[in-house]
């Protein structure tokens, strides 16, 4: 496997302080490789997008970082943990390290700026020596790139069509040649025809240009067919982590299991489709042991008392695969 | 509930031609001139509910799914063309025959979180639905029956439960069991699922199956994933910008797409089938692959500006429903199929 | 497109309420219900706020002496006999006050209970009826608010006979309803639009049940600091009104007593215990419904709520602020970099 | 342009509504001009003056309300508002116009302080909640409570008296005359500052709490996390980005200020004995001087209206989602 | 370089160490520009520059109001005794501000410009001819005009013919630079004042030391009050409340009051017409309780309306002349018991704090007045606690101003504080209150007077033969007989009488009346204020 650009290291993220927070994210440790396409998959509320906001410290209050490390590998440097730096640095490294793209792009656009000042925006402040002409046609770039005519520059971005303001954005996001680009739910927002044009740019400019993406999205199949590596969370937890067309063909885990059995295929014959019963948990009164367990139908004597541990599982010999499971214990590590 | 069974397959709301025109307010110069600008939102649609039937009606955001929905609820004017219930034209504003007609005709919303009042119970809002409709003779038996029929049990537990202490699946079912609490025979159900968690939506769909099944309801689905149709509906039909483009049997319209938007749509769907590396390369009309202006919509047909297939004649006629290959039921309004077109 | 809002339609700053309340997340209203007493700002608003409900109630029975009973110390400063000291009639001022303190929660009250109710029965039907009806009740109100309206009170005022506590109230209520209308409109129309609405409709409830019954609940907040925000106006304008000399019969209220202290230029006669006490009583009241007020705007908009602790720790030992953009990280125990 | 011509619509029809009810509500009121000026002096004008004022004002002719009506329309086309009782023969049009530059001079300049100031502590205080901003709000608070002309009074009663740089009443000093030279402007500035600071300390808390509670929703807004995530630095964000959009909805609430600055002040005037407009209106309001009402009432409602327009071109200029057509 | 400013003499004279102008203020409100000396509403009339501008034929002393007048411009006045004609000599050698002579012509053209021109006749005097015989004018009239001869010639302004001829409509032209025979000519205006020069010459007599006059206009009582004490006011007409410390403890050996009473009063009328008031002895015994001492202390600051202590109603010094010789001495006291007795007497039960009248019902009494004059309410405050102490309850109304007034001319009320016109003999006093001749029925406006619908066929012709009288000892009698009735009948309840004073300063200038030389009245805006404006000298010098 290629090298690590990022590292998530028991991240542990909350919403509140004492007793009355939230732990959003617990213990999260993930880790992306150069190139790679790394799908984050799970039902709503189960801590995507914290994860991925807490990495650049961009939670909102109450949102609170309480433990662990991100550590970045930039390319051919030392590396280090982005948590850690000082607010002057951490300014320099976003976006020049890593970009995000979010989930509604009319909302991540300042409306009342042209995208050409919000583009060169970037470059101003990371490129003060760039001269304003070379901004100019940088952006113009960029914009052709994602498939704007750059005679768009000058557009607000109410005036352009969801798909284009998306595509604004990735645009945006590549423009400092970010090593790895996050993208929280780039396209629930759009229609089907629209997601894939969208995604399959992206895919190309990412074999173009080499960058990473962490890929946010509850569409399961969606992350099949795009990504890698896919992690599903749940309840804060990633509870299993494999390459996509493992997870696709064979979940470990019984809730990525019946995430995969709730998606209606429309090839291939129509198969019984089983759901999950039950409803998401409840942050705030995590259920104790597995949090899974009380919707799992395989639930057992370990699961509601103690916490699994994700890791490579013992019973099975396929390589490159973590799962949090009793019903697949993971492998000691000594 | 005590609604004797009906046949099977008997039509109960039937939309004949039915348009919908949203006025765009006038400038002040253009006021003297004599056409009037409209939203062309939903242009001559046919479709047929039948009961215990699904009808599921699919097509890309904008395409008038919801104004189709909402004219059949009677909850807009229509423009033009007619809604018949059991054959018979109705047009109802309020008042009384809107009570009437709603207590036959119901629908269920696309936002569990935005459908219930936030400051009423589920008692409140059940019991609201029954009495409207006189059905509130033996209320609490009334509410049981409701609440067990969505499977909510046990009825006690949630009766007095304010919407927000619910989950969206919940709440998605005591929206549906206000609609039955009406006991309509034709259900419209916009989008019921797409706010909803994936694990959860299942759920609802089965819900909805199974009343189907069980007190013969006329069920509309509208939704964008198309793969949800195929699973869950009888029949599909498909919208592309205010106008039916292709209808028939669920499986063989997704699985043999006839009209090249369904095309467009059913490869646009994910497939975990596909492999990361065969995507495809991208496509040339990537500016605009969007839906058209509705207020001047194409000329011909609506899609021949996106249409990797179009002719001359798409910008110019409009396509009329065809019969496709031998499958009954099974049609598409292009040219494409157009007899003569094809023996060329 | 949407217009946004334009100008006369927005909230001025500092009046009426500035709520513009997305629907707080729903799993978490009942607990608000209780939050808005928790919030310390609307605590002690309201807190100051029964005191002065108290004194409106009480203050005529503990006052110490009959409000306009000559006495023959004149114009003398606080005393044991005379809290506040006396007028230029040897009246007790302290007396005045507390007897005054009822006509203006009276009048404040009551003008806000009349404008709040106006306000709703314009602002809802126009916003949710829309149409002709909006554009006609929407133009009244706009008229109103255009009309400047302490000179209208002024010309109303002397229109009427004998201004009764009652009428000035009347007055002052029917002039200022428009701003909440407005709001109300704005949020009605809003709100009109939410799913709920048009199921309530759908499933068959008739226009007054669905004004009544499924949007006002959902107005309160908004309705609520409009109220608030009408009595700070309502008191501001009596106070001004009876100080420009437009007072009920045999009323005392701060504005009257204002009015006699400035009549004998109190402050030049170095009586500042005529003038200022009467003042602050009308500041705190003020502040006390602003705080309120604050209680409510943040009651509705859980955005401005400062969520109590705003500092952490970190592990450094650092204090943070929390704040946007730079979440706090409060300890970094993991691996070491590899 | 739809948008501008449906504005003007609106405008044109409320401009109607109040002058309409600006003619009918004056004259409402019981007691009639003469009557009001023999009291006014009480006891200094003889009662057999009664005669010939009502001869002087012409108010010996019967004319039906209607035809009033019309008349009044007429005058006001032709730009004439007619004389004023109160300083008969004097043109309504010449006692508003030489009273309304101070009400604007003072009124106008204060509120565009106080809106600068009160926004700029709104933006700091909405960016850095907790920090000492926040601290300012209660004190605000309170001196937004007080009433004005309460205010204005133990100002002057403090501030003001014999070897008081600040003088306690008029606009400039007696024994000027108008003019732009290096005595007047000096004087009416040094007159300006009382009345000036008690409308600044008694508005500024509205801006600065309306601007804060923008800032604070502004500022959780994807597109300042997006500006965050950007690196750009915290001023840029708070400035470009939340500032720039918290401005939008207080520009209009700015420019309704502005309209009622007429009318707004009528008590910091009359406690300065500024000579200003809000202080002629009371003057006209206790004379019965229709005609001056009316003319003031319309100087106002013109004036909320214009700068209501004027709110809308800024909201054109300030925010490109109005500029769209459609 | 600032020559060119109209404000480079005004500041430069500020800074000079004597002082050569005078400030006079009134609290008029703003102004627009006016000169017109016959408009009431012109800035000339509110701030009283008129009179600096314009001169009378003759000047009244309304402190010695049995005095001859002074001759102005008229040299002599004499009136035929039964007051229809008078024969004026033009005063040798006055001219006009732009150099032309004063003659007969002018003083003609100016009454027979009023007589012509019912606007301008403020005092609806029936003029009949006006003609001139070389510099003697003569005026007819067709009534008698003992009670109106100062009106006619101390109070008209007389114009110049050559300027006004051309004026179109001398009633409402704002006479915008006017020339006049006066000592002064406008300077400057502003809306908050005006500034007069002295002329360089051509005045009849010497010109004043006060080379220029500043008039400004405060807003309202309260900003001309403080203007006072702080010395940015020199000279003004206005209620001080509690002056001696607002206004003189400030300077006390410069700030100056001086408030002699003129024939004008103030007092309470009662509706005669209500139940049970309309009966005299109850009318005599609230008379007879209320404390004059208390309100002239209290609600007129020590000074403002002088207290009435004759039981006459007229006012200490200007109505000394004319009290009857048996009411000469009999001053008002309080008497509350005096006051049971007589109700008692006739019928009235006291039975603890309420009063009950013959026919059983408790008194009582609704008093009313606009809330902005805080002296009437605050007089009526106290009156309230004096009637009280013989058991009638009173209540006090505030209509506002309008209602008020509406009421009070109609009938419609039960006791008001109002004012009676004033004049040259105690007549206007009388006359306001008891003429016949102006009752009108109640719901209709009594616009001139009585306005408590009293009813005396034997006051009404008294004052009608007063009027006419031909000789002095007639008019005595008749008034004798109207005191009489007053006194007796009690229609209204004299509280204070009107001043003609100012609150001034010497620091600047002195030469002001004073009790010891009342030479004339000093309210800055009367006729008058041109003779004192004359006697100023510089205090310095
Ligand atoms: N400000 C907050 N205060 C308290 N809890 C919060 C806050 N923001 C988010 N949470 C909680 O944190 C949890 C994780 O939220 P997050 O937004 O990361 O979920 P997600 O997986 O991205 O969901 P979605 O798919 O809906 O975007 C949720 O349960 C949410 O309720
Ligand atoms: N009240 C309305 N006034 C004007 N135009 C409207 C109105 N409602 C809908 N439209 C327009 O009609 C068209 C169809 O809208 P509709 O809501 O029916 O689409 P939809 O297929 O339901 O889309 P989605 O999948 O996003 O719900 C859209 O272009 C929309 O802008
Ligand atoms: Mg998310
Ligand atoms: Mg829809
Ligand atoms: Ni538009």
């Amino acid at each position: 496997m290629s090298q690590p650009v990022l590292e998530i290291r028991n991240l542990n993220v909350d919403y509140g302080l004492g007793d009355k927070a939230v732990h959003a994210v617990r213990d999260v440790s993930l880790t992306l490789h150069r190139g790679e396409v790394l799908g984050l998959a799970g039902e709503s509320g189960s801590g995507k997008s914290t994860l991925a906001y807490g990495l650049t410290r961009l939670l909102p209050p109450p949102g609170v970082i309480t433990g662990g490390q991100v550590i970045y590998h930039p390319e051919g440097g030392q590396p280090y943990d982005v948590l850690a730096l000082t607010d002057r640095k951490l300014r320099q490294f976003r976006w020049a390290e890593t970009a995000i793209v979010f989930q509604g792009a009319m909302n991540s656009l300042n409306p009342v700026h042209k995208i050409s000042t919000q583009l060169t925006d970037v470059l101003r402040a990371h490129e003060p020596k760039m001269s304003e002409h070379t901004r100019g046609a940088r952006a113009r770039e960029m914009l052709k790139l994602v498939g704007i005519s750059p005679d768009r520059m000058d557009a607000y971005p109410h005036q352009l069509s969801g798909g284009m303001r998306q595509r604004v954005m990735i645009g945006m996001a590549l423009i400092l040649q970010p090593q790895v680009v996050i993208m929280d739910e780039p396209t629930t927002a759009l229609d089907v025809v629209m997601q894939r044009q969208i995604l399959g740019q992206l895919i190309e400019l990412r074999e173009r240009l080499g960058f990473s993406v962490i890929f946010i999205t509850h569409d399961l199949s969606l992350l099949v067919e795009f990504s890698n590596r896919i992690a599903i969370m749940y309840g804060g937890r990633i509870v299993e982590e494999a390459p996509a067309a493992t997870i696709y063909r064979d979940a470990l885990h019984p809730y990525s299991a019946g995430l995969l059995a709730s998606f209606p295929a429309l090839r291939g014959p129509k198969r019984e489709l089983a759901g999950i019963p039950g409803s998401p948990p409840d942050l705030a009164g995590m259920p104790s042991g597995c949090s899974f367990h009380p919707r799992c139908p395989k639930a057992f004597d370990p699961c509601p008392t103690t916490i699994p541990v994700l890791g490579p599982p013992a019973d099975l010999n396929s390589a490159g695969r973590s799962v949090a499971c009793w019903l697949h214990p993971a492998l000691e590590i000594s | 509930m005590t609604s004797t069974k009906a046949p099977s397959g008997e039509v109960v709301l039937e939309a004949v031609g039915l348009t919908k025109h949203f006025p765009v307010r006038r400038r002040l110069r253009q006021i003297f001139r004599k056409e009037h600008e409209a939203v062309h939102a939903v242009d001559d649609v046919n479709l047929t509910l039948r009961r215990g039937q699904v009808v599921a009606l699919v097509g890309e955001s904008g395409s008038g799914k919801s104004t189709v929905a909402r004219l059949l609820a009677q909850l807009y004017p229509r423009t033009d063309g007619d809604i018949r219930l059991h054959g018979v034209s109705t047009r109802v504003k309020g008042g009384r025959p809107f009570r009437e007609y709603a207590a036959r005709v119901q629908m269920i919303f696309q936002d569990p979180f935005a459908s219930l009042n936030p400051v009423h119970t589920i008692r409140y809002h059940l019991t609201r639905a029954l009495k409207i409709h006189g059905n509130a003779e033996n209320l609490d038996a009334a509410l049981h029956d409701l609440l067990t029929r969505v499977s909510l049990t046990p009825p006690e537990r949630y009766l007095d439960k304010f919407p927000h202490e619910l989950s969206g699946g919940q709440r998605q079912r005591v929206a549906i069991a206000r609609a039955l609490g009406a006991r309509p025979e034709a259900l419209l159900a916009d989008e019921p699922v797409s706010m909803l968690d994936v694990s959860i939506r299942l759920g609802v769909l089965n819900l909805l199956r199974d009343l189907k099944e069980r007190l013969n309801l006329a069920i509309l689905y509208i939704t964008h994933d198309i793969a949800s149709a195929r699973y869950f509906a009888d029949q599909t039909l498909v919208m592309y910008a205010g106008r039916m483009v292709e209808g028939g049997d669920s499986e063989t319209v997704t699985q043999t797409p006839a009209h090249p938007y369904t095309k467009l749509l059913i490869d646009s769907a994910p497939d975990p089938d596909r492999l990361i590396a065969d995507i495809d390369p991208l496509e040339e009309d990537r500016g605009n692959g969007e839906p058209p202006s509705l207020i001047r919509p194409p000329s011909g047909c609506r899609f021949h500006p996106r249409c990797p297939s179009a002719m001359p004649r798409c910008s110019t006629d409009l396509p009329v429903p065809l019969q496709i290959g031998d499958t009954p039921g099974h049609w598409a309004a292009c040219w494409l199929y157009d007899s003569p077109e094809v023996a060329s | 497109m949407t217009i946004p809002t334009s100008s006369i339609e927005q909230v001025i700053p500092g009046q009426g309420s500035m709520a513009q309340p997305e629907e707080a997340h729903p799993s978490k209203r009942k607990r608000q219900r209780f939050t808005f007493i928790r919030n310390k700002k609307a605590a002690v608003g309201l807190t100051i706020f029964g005191l002065y409900v108290l004194f409106a109630i009480i203050g005529p029975w503990i006052a110490p002496y009959d409000p306009s009973a000559r006495g023959n110390d004149l114009v003398q400063p606080p005393s044991a006999d005379h809290w506040l000291g006396t007028t230029h009639l040897g009246q007790d001022v302290f007396s005045q006050i507390l007897v005054g303190t009822r006509s203006v929660m009276y009048v404040g009250l009551l003008a806000g209970t009349i404008a709040t109710v106006l306000s709703i029965l314009i602002g809802v039907t126009a916003g949710y009826l829309g149409g002709k009806t909006d554009d006609v009740l929407s133009a009244f109100a706009n008229v109103i608010l255009v009309i400047p309206a302490v000179p209208l009170m002024i010309i109303i005022t002397s229109i009427l006979n004998n201004a009764s506590d009652t009428l000035i109230a009347l007055v002052i209520g029917l002039t200022s309803w428009s701003w909440n209308a407005r709001v109300l409109r704005a949020q009605t129309l809003s709100l009109g639009r939410r799913d709920y609405v048009e199921a309530s409709r759908a499933t068959g409830e008739k226009t007054w049940r669905i004004i009544g019954f499924e949007l006002l609940p959902n107005l309160t907040a908004v309705i609520a600091s409009g109220f608030v925000g009408t009595v700070i106006f309502a008191v501001l304008s009596e106070i001004t009104l009876a100080f420009i000399g437009i007072v009920s019969n045999n009323g005392w209220n701060w504005g009257t007593i204002l009015f006699w202290a400035q009549g004998q230029q109190a402050l030049a006669q170095n009586a500042w215990w005529w003038f200022v006490p009467a003042g602050l009583a009308i500041a705190f009241l003020g502040t006390a419904l602003s705080l309120i007020n604050f209680g409510i705007d943040e009651f509705v908009s859980p955005r401005l709520r400062s969520a109590g602790k705003t500092k952490v720790k970190t592990a450094s030992g650092r204090t943070v602020r929390m704040r946007i953009g730079f979440t706090p990280v409060l300890s970094s125990k993991g691996g070491e970099p590899s | 342009m739809r948008y501008f011509l449906q504005r003007i619509a609106f405008y044109l029809f409320t401009a109607w509504a109040a002058i309409t009810l600006n003619f009918f509500i004056p004259r409402l009121v019981p007691g009639d001009p003469v009557q009001s000026l023999i009291a006014k002096y009480r006891g200094q004008l003889s009662s057999d003056a009664i005669q010939s004022l009502y001869v002087l004002f012409g108010l010996d002719k019967q004319e039906s309300l209607w035809q009033q009506y019309l008349d009044y329309w007429k005058q006001i086309f032709q730009g004439d508002l007619g004389l004023s009782f109160t300083f008969f023969p004097a043109p309504v049009s010449q006692v508003i116009s030489q009273a309304l530059p101070w009400t604007v001079m003072l009124v106008g300049i204060t509120t565009i302080i106080s809106f600068m100031l009160g926004t700029g502590l709104g933006v700091l205080a909405g960016w850095r909640r907790g920090s000492w901003a926040d601290g300012l709000l209660p004190v605000t608070t309170f001196f937004s409570s007080v009433p004005y002309f309460w205010l204005g009074i133990i100002a002057i009663y403090l501030l003001a008296g014999p070897d008081s740089f600040f003088p306690s009443s008029g606009g400039f000093d007696s024994g000027l005359v108008p003019a732009w030279d290096q005595y007047f402007i000096p004087s009416a500035i040094q007159h300006s500052l009382l009345p000036a600071l008690t409308i600044l300390i008694s508005s500024v808390s509205g801006w600065i709490l309306s601007m804060r509670n923008m800032m604070v929703t502004v500022a959780s807004e994807d597109y300042i996390t997006v500006a965050h995530a950007k690196g750009l630095s915290e001023r840029r964000v708070a400035v470009s980005y939340a500032a720039r959009n918290a401005l939008l909805p207080n520009v209009s609430g700015f420019a309704l200020s502005l309209g009622f600055i007429v009318g707004g002040t009528l008590l910091v005037e009359i406690v300065f004995s500024y000579p200003g407009l809000g202080f002629t209106l009371l003057q006209a309001l206790g004379a019965k001087d229709y005609p001056l009402m009316q003319g003031i009432f319309l100087v106002i409602t013109i004036s909320v209206l214009v700068a209501n327009l004027l709110a809308d071109v800024a909201y054109l200029l300030l925010d490109p989602r109005t500029r769209k057509e459609g | 370089a600032c020559g060119d400013s109209p404000n480079a003499n005004n500041a430069d004279s500020a800074n000079k160490s004597s002082v050569d102008f005078l400030k006079i203020g009134m609290p008029n409100g703003t102004q627009t520009e006016n000169h017109n000396p016959f408009a009431g509403t012109s800035s000339a009339n509110a701030l009283g520059y008129k009179w600096m501008i314009y001169e009378p034929l003759t000047q009244w002393n309304p402190v010695k109001p049995a005095d001859p007048a002074t001759p102005w411009l008229a040299s002599s006045v004499k009136w035929a005794d039964d007051y229809k004609s008078v024969d004026i000599t033009v005063r040798d050698g006055a001219t006009w501000s732009d150099g032309q002579k004063l003659t007969a012509d002018d003083i003609v053209y100016t009454y027979t410009l009023i007589k012509g021109n019912d606007a301008l006749n403020q005092y609806a005097v029936p003029y009949d001819q006006i003609t001139a015989n070389g510099n003697v004018v003569k005026l007819t009239f067709k009534s008698s005009q003992f009670v109106n001869q100062n009106k006619i010639l101390a109070n008209t302004p007389i114009v110049p013919k050559h300027v006004w001829e051309k004026i179109s409509d001398p009633a409402t032209d704002v006479n915008k630079n006017p020339i006049g025979s006066g000592p002064y000519t406008l300077k400057s205006f502003t809306q908050a004042g005006v500034t007069l020069s002295v002329r360089d010459s051509g005045y009849w007599q010497d010109l004043p030391k006060v080379k220029e006059l500043r008039y400004v206009s405060y807003a309202d009582n309260s900003a001309q009050a403080t203007a006072l004490a702080n010395g940015e006011s020199e000279w003004s007409f206005v209620f001080i409340p509690n002056a001696q410390q607002t206004f003189v403890a400030k300077d006390p050996a410069h700030h100056k009051l001086w408030a002699p009473g003129v024939l004008g009063i103030h007092g309470l009328y009662i509706n005669t017409t209500v139940k049970p008031f309309d009966d005299p002895k109850l009318r005599q015994a609230m008379n007879m309780v209320i404390n004059r001492t208390d309100i002239f202390n209290q609600a007129e600051a020590g000074y403002f309306h002088p207290e009435i202590k004759s039981v006459t109603g007229l006012p200490p010094g200007a109505g000394d002349a004319y009290i009857a010789p048996e009411y000469k001495g009999k001053e008002f006291s309080v008497d509350v018991e005096g006051a049971k007795t007589l109700l008692q007497g006739a019928g009235y039960k006291l039975n603890g704090k309420t009063l009950s009248d013959p026919s059983g019902k408790p008194v009582k009494i609704k008093l009313s007045d606009p809330a902005p004059w805080s002296d009437y309410q605050t007089t009526l405050e106290i009156i309230k606690s004096n009637f009280a102490e013989i058991g009638i309850e009173a209540t006090v109304e505030k209509p506002n101003q309008d209602v008020w007034d509406a009421n009070v001319q109609k009938g419609a009320f039960e006791a008001s504080m109002r004012w009676t016109n004033g004049g040259a003999t105690p007549y206007d006093i009388y006359q306001t209150v008891m003429d016949g001749a102006l009752k009108k029925p109640i719901g209709t406006a009594a616009q001139q007077g009585n306005f408590g619908r009293f009813e005396s066929p034997e006051a009404t012709a008294a004052l009608k033969a007063y009027a006419n009288a031909t000789s002095d000892a007639e008019r005595t009698k008749q008034m004798n007989t109207i005191q009489k009735i007053f006194v007796e009948q009690a229609p209204m309840l004299p509280v204070g009488a009107d001043n003609v004073g100012a609150a001034y300063s010497d620091k600047n200038w002195t030469g002001w009346p004073t009790d010891a030389d009342p030479y004339s009245g000093a309210q800055p805006t009367q006729p008058y204020a041109l003779q004192i404006v004359l006697k100023l000298k510089p205090a310095n010098s």
